[in-house]
């Protein structure tokens, strides 16, 4: 029941993040780099959404993992070893991730490309 | 396996979830790069402009539309006595992510084109 | 669909054989028989048993679609060979195929090994859990909570959804649309004691959740029944069990009181 | 097909419909050790079938005041005055009967009838109901007030599966797909059964100090029939071959509404609900036979009126051996509301949507109101005296407790198979309780069973001719339909008797094409021929013995009642392959419901 909650939850919340991301990011498709991304980036609030959609999507995928490999009944009695690596793969996504955004910083390195 | 308009749905949902996560785990490799500054960025990136990838992006939308799409008829199910309409929905969720396909996937193949 | 050319003319019956104490795989076999009006899938089988090969095997038992025997897969979809015409299944040259119900050990030819069918609808405890103390006379039911019910008391049993649905093809620990629509029929009857203790068991790993909204099961039922519904009902009624339950219990003491009581524990009841 | 291993319960129950779920249910409550076998699964079980309804005087309805006996029906409001009473059941089952039922056991099934009806909607049966949720009521053949009770057009199906799964809740062994075999009687003491694992073809002697039959009917020896498949009376044949005696045989119902040519039972509803029976001038001809009731006249009247009209030349179809049962006057909303199944079988099976066309119909074999003689505990009897076999039991259709007598009534088979079910069941469970033991078995009866299948398997060494046995069946169900049918004389009823010993002489050389163990359905249909053969012979025997004219045993030469002669049941022991008849008194109460003419 939980992973379903789970799943259904963060996929409304991924209708939402992630119409907005293919909006404003890909959209149009241009030629993308540090700086465009770095642009929008600058703004916390930004970075906050683009936060919320990594965790989104993560708790979407893994879930959805998890539930495609437990439809398997030889996988089933594994679950609770699939599950515990799957949250060890998310909070490795997670903290990557969040890293990931706010490394779009405005620092030397930027300048120097510039 | 049983065939069906039932199965179609399912395994296409399965398949794209699938691909979307494995397309996930590249995406935050390639983003991560940012990590390591702005240079190491744009090289990983640069791989993914080239024109081929271009094209291969167009999958990726349909994928992500085709699942979105069916995921929200999926949530109507969940929350409206809908089930008298299973195969119109289906083919609606079909449809829509079809044409928007197309619709994002002209800027893709010109964009691809235009830097070929 | 309807080919009524072939009638009175010779048509194919293709059907899968498979005896796994001697044969180490499945074929299919051909059997011609004349279409005569009014035949049934049966009728056919019945033909070619009778006057071909009585080495056939398939269940069978009312013939007009109430026990539940004779479900079987035709053509790639489930349904039951006793109430289907033979011409409404016959491609353009005239031929069917006929195949046992997927997803179960094969017994022999059309014959399936259903134990772990019958283990899922055990599972849910199929039977009413009257209340401590029941009315004298009939409980009077509104004919909103009959309506409820959907009409989940005519499933037949007969397997066409279980056998039809891709997450029973993957798991066989899946309760199966069969048993959560008959869960569903207990939930929401009023005259049930126990739906908090059904809700928890249909909302752990393999009950609802595990369902993948297919739909074959609705589009297989021969009774047109909605098992998918009846699962989305039940997984909305998990979400609130609690509130459900106590719900339940002051509906059931207005069902008694409503009545004269008496204890339950007489004889048969 | 050898091992021959022993199999022990303190109570076996051959036959899973509502007769034998009833009493393994009842019998359960008391912790002893039950089993129930069942040939199909047993909620595959014939008794699911049944679509009208079951009877039970719950007063609950009642016709609306001045629009006479097929007028509209509203409910009573509470403490509104009763239109039903038990002696009025009472009198509808007797009259029903032809005298002929035993109004000792007649009483015991309606008055236990309205708490059997309780027991089941407190164990979950999902009824028709009334606006203000009491039980629906609708009228009935042969009943002079509305007191069947139903659900939709599947009554049996929801009355059969409420009481397999109480069943499976207290525990009761079933061995689905188990086939009997034999019954092993030694000195009027039953010793237990014979059985075959269909699943493997492994023969089981199972030894038990109770067993009952509840094996259902034996519809299947006509050509056009309502009854299933399984409907073979191999219980009832069973026994036969046991010792036991047969009663009443030569009483088989037909129904008035089978399906033209296939038999499919449309079920009495459609004319309790206001159907028409026309013939092929349109004309409405019940008018004529019983101006009264018309088509709610009982199942012996209609269906003979029917045949009348098919003999005389009224009839439609190609064979010219159908009528029409008319239901577009009662409008689509009624006919989806309170017959969607019957409507969906004439869509399906003939074509025809009742809605807006005449379904065509024929009589159909249906109800088996001969079987094992037993009491009201289900105790079955070895002669006219009523001696007992003792440990042996038998309810539901394979019995005759005779509560139906020459012709039953409507509703009350499902009436008389849960409640001389539960019956037996209580009567076992004492039985046993008051110490009766397992007892010794001298026989070799599994070595015969192994023969007789070895026999099938191989043929007849000595002759290469092999007889088909489906044809033996064919021609068997022919000769029953044209000269055991609905009109029988003495010439017709010689036919049959010469035919049915020519085709068990040919019996003896059939062979059957599947030669496996496991699963062999071919080997079960020989078997279950045997047994369509076994009691035909008795029915035919009976049938030539009473002349006279009483329910559904009609004769063309002697179409008159014959109290004087014949108000009495009629037995059949196996004798030297010959049945041999005796015949045994009624149980009447001569001050309540002496003997009437029987009118309509
Ligand atoms: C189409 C139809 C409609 C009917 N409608 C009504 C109705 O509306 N109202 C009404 O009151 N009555 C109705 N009847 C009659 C009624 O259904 C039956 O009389 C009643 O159900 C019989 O129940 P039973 O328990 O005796 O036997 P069944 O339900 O026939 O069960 C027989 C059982 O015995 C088992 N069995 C038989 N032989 C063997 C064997 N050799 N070995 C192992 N197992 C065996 C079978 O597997 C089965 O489980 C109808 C009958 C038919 C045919
Ligand atoms: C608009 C966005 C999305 C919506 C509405 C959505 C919706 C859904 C829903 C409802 C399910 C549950 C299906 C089920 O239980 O049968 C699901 C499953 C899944 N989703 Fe998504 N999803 C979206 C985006 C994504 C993305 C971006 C990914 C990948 C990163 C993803 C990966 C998965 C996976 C792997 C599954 C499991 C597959 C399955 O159960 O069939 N989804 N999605
Ligand atoms: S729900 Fe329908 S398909 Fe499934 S077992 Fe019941 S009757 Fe058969
Ligand atoms: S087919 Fe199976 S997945 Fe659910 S909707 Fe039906 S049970
Ligand atoms: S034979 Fe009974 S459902 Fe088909």
């Amino acid at each position: 029941m939980r992973i379903f909650i789970i799943q259904r939850l963060s996929a409304i919340a991924l209708v939402v993040f992630l119409s907005l991301h293919m909006i404003v990011v890909h959209y149009p498709p241009g030629h993308l780099d540090f700086s465009r991304v770095l642009e929008r980036l600058a703004d916390p609030f930004w970075k906050a959404i683009d936060i919320a959609f990594l965790f989104s999507v993560l708790l979407h995928a893994l879930a959805g993992t998890y539930a495609v490999l437990t439809d398997i009944e030889r996988v089933t009695p594994l679950k609770r070893i699939l599950a515990g690596v799957l949250v060890v793969l998310g909070i490795i996504g997670a903290v990557y991730g969040t890293y990931t955004v706010l490394s779009f910083q405005p620092p030397a390195s930027m300048l120097i490309v510039h | 396996m049983y065939k069906s308009t039932g199965f179609i749905s399912f395994f296409l949902r399965r398949f794209t979830g699938l691909v979307l996560v494995l397309y996930l785990g590249v995406h935050m490799w390639v983003i991560g790069a940012a990590t390591k500054g702005a240079e190491t960025f744009n090289a990983r990136l640069e791989v993914f402009e080239s024109p081929v990838l271009k094209i291969l992006e167009i999958l990726l939308l349909a994928a992500v539309l085709y699942h979105g799409f069916d995921g929200i008829r999926l949530i109507i199910v969940h929350y409206f006595d809908v089930t008298d309409y299973r195969k119109s929905l289906f083919y609606a969720a079909f449809a829509i992510s079809a044409l928007l396909t197309i619709v994002g996937g002209i800027p893709l193949v010109l964009y691809a084109l235009g830097t070929l | 669909m309807a080919n009524c050319s072939f009638e009175g003319q010779s048509v194919t019956v293709r059907i899968q054989r498979f005896n796994p104490e001697v044969d180490k795989k499945p074929r299919l076999k051909e059997f011609v028989i004349t279409l005569e009006p009014g035949t049934t899938i049966l009728d056919a089988l019945r033909e070619i048993k009778n006057e071909q090969d009585g080495s056939l095997t398939y269940r069978r038992s009312c013939r007009h679609a109430i026990c539940g025997s004779c479900a079987m897969n035709v053509n790639g979809k489930n349904m039951l060979a006793c109430n289907q015409p033979l011409k409404d299944h016959l491609d353009r040259k005239g031929r069917i195929t006929i195949r046992p119900l997927p997803y179960q050990p094969i017994i022999k030819d059309l014959v399936v090994d259903r134990s772990v069918f019958w283990g899922q609808y055990q599972r849910v405890k199929p039977w009413l859990i009257p209340p401590r103390d029941v009315p004298e006379k009939e409980f009077c039911m509104s004919p909103e909570e009959v309506e409820a019910l959907k009409n989940a008391e005519k499933c037949i049993m007969c397997g066409a959804c279980y056998a039809s649905c891709q997450v029973i093809g993957l798991n066989k620990r899946y309760i199966g649309p069969h048993a959560l629509l008959k869960a569903f029929q207990r939930i929401l009857d009023p005259r049930d004691s126990a739906p908090g203790e059904r809700l928890a068991d249909v909302a752990g790993d393999d009950g609802v959740f595990r369902c993948h909204t297919i739909f074959n099961c609705i589009d297989a039922c021969p009774k047109e029944l909605n098992p998918t519904q009846a699962i989305e009902t039940l997984r909305k009624l998990a979400q609130k069990r609690q509130a459900f339950d106590a719900q339940r219990r002051e509906r059931q003491k207005s069902l008694i009181n409503s009545a004269p009581i008496m204890s339950a524990e007489r004889p048969g009841v | 097909m050898s091992d021959s291993e022993i199999i022990t319960h303190d109570i076996i129950i051959v036959g899973a419909g509502l007769a034998g779920t009833w009493a393994a249910m009842t019998a359960g409550e008391e912790k002893l050790d039950i089993a129930v076998l069942s040939k199909v699964h047993p909620l595959r079980s014939h008794s699911g079938a049944a679509q009208g309804g079951i009877a039970a005087v719950l007063n609950n309805v009642r016709p609306v005041e001045g629009t006479g006996p097929r007028g509209p029906l509203e409910p009573i409001p509470p403490g509104g005055e009763a239109v039903d009473s038990l002696d009025l059941h009472m009198f509808d089952t007797i009259k029903g009967s032809d005298w002929l039922g035993d109004q000792d056991a007649i009483e015991i099934m309606i008055s236990e009838a309205p708490e059997i009806i309780y027991a089941y909607e407190h164990m979950g049966c999902v009824f028709s109901r009334l606006p203000d949720g009491r039980i629906a009521q609708r009228r009935f053949g042969g009943h002079s007030a509305p007191r069947a009770n139903y659900s939709a057009d599947y009554t049996g199906h929801v009355l059969l599966h409420t009481i397999h799964e109480q069943a499976l809740r207290r525990g009761v062994k079933f061995y689905s797909e188990w086939y009997c075999m034999d019954l092993i009687v030694e000195e009027n003491i039953c010793r237990g059964i014979v059985a075959l694992d269909i699943l493997n073809g492994k023969l089981y002697t199972m030894r038990a100090k109770a067993v009952m039959f509840g094996t259902g009917g034996y519809g299947r020896a006509w050509k056009i029939t309502s009854n299933a498949l399984a409907n073979t009376g191999d219980g009832v044949a069973i026994s036969y071959n046991a010792g036991v005696p047969l009663m009443d045989m030569e009483f088989v119902q037909f129904h008035p509404t089978g399906l033209y040519q296939k038999g499919i039972l449309m079920t009495e509803a459609c004319r309790g609900e206001g159907g028409y029976l026309v013939n092929s001038t349109d004309e409405r001809f019940m008018e004529r036979y019983a101006p009264d009731k018309m088509e709610l006249a009982p199942r012996d009247l209609v269906s003979r009126a029917e045949q009348m009209e098919i003999e005389e030349g009224r009839g439609i179809g190609p064979d010219s051996q159908g009528l029409y049962l008319d239901m577009r006057h009662l409008g689509e909303q009624k006919i989806c509301e309170r017959l969607p199944q019957v409507r969906d079988l004439a869509i399906k099976f003939a074509g025809v949507d009742m809605i807006d066309a005449p379904v065509p119909i024929q009589p159909t074999a249906h109800y088996s109101m001969g079987g094992i003689p037993a009491d009201s505990n289900g105790q079955v009897i070895a002669d006219a005296d009523g001696t007992h076999i003792l440990g042996f039991f038998a309810a539901g259709e394979c019995a005759c407790i005779s509560v139906h007598g020459a012709n039953r009534l409507g509703t009350n088979s499902l009436l008389g198979a849960s409640v001389f079910g539960r019956r037996a069941g209580r009567a076992m469970a004492e039985f046993v309780k008051d110490g009766a033991d397992l007892q010794p078995i001298h026989d070799d009866p599994l070595q015969r069973n192994q023969e007789r299948i070895k026999h099938l398997m191989d043929g007849d060494p000595a002759s290469n001719n092999h007889e088909s046995v489906s044809r033996i069946a064919e021609e068997l169900k022919g000769t029953m339909t044209q000269n055991c049918g609905i009109f029988r004389d003495e010439e017709r009823l010689a036919n049959a008797m010469r035919k049915v010993n020519e085709l068990q002489e040919r019996y003896k050389s059939a062979r059957i094409m599947d030669k496996s163990g496991r699963f062999n359905t071919d080997l079960l249909e020989a078997i279950e021929t045997d047994h369509l053969l076994t009691f035909s012979e008795v029915v035919v025997a009976s049938g030539m013995a009473r002349t006279e004219s009483r329910g559904a045993h009609y004769r063309t030469d002697y179409p008159a009642r014959d109290d004087e002669d014949w108000l009495k049941h009629t037995l059949a022991h196996k004798e030297e392959d010959k049945p041999k008849l005796s015949y045994k008194s009624v149980n009447i109460d001569w001050e309540k419901f002496p003997p009437q003419e029987r009118k309509y």
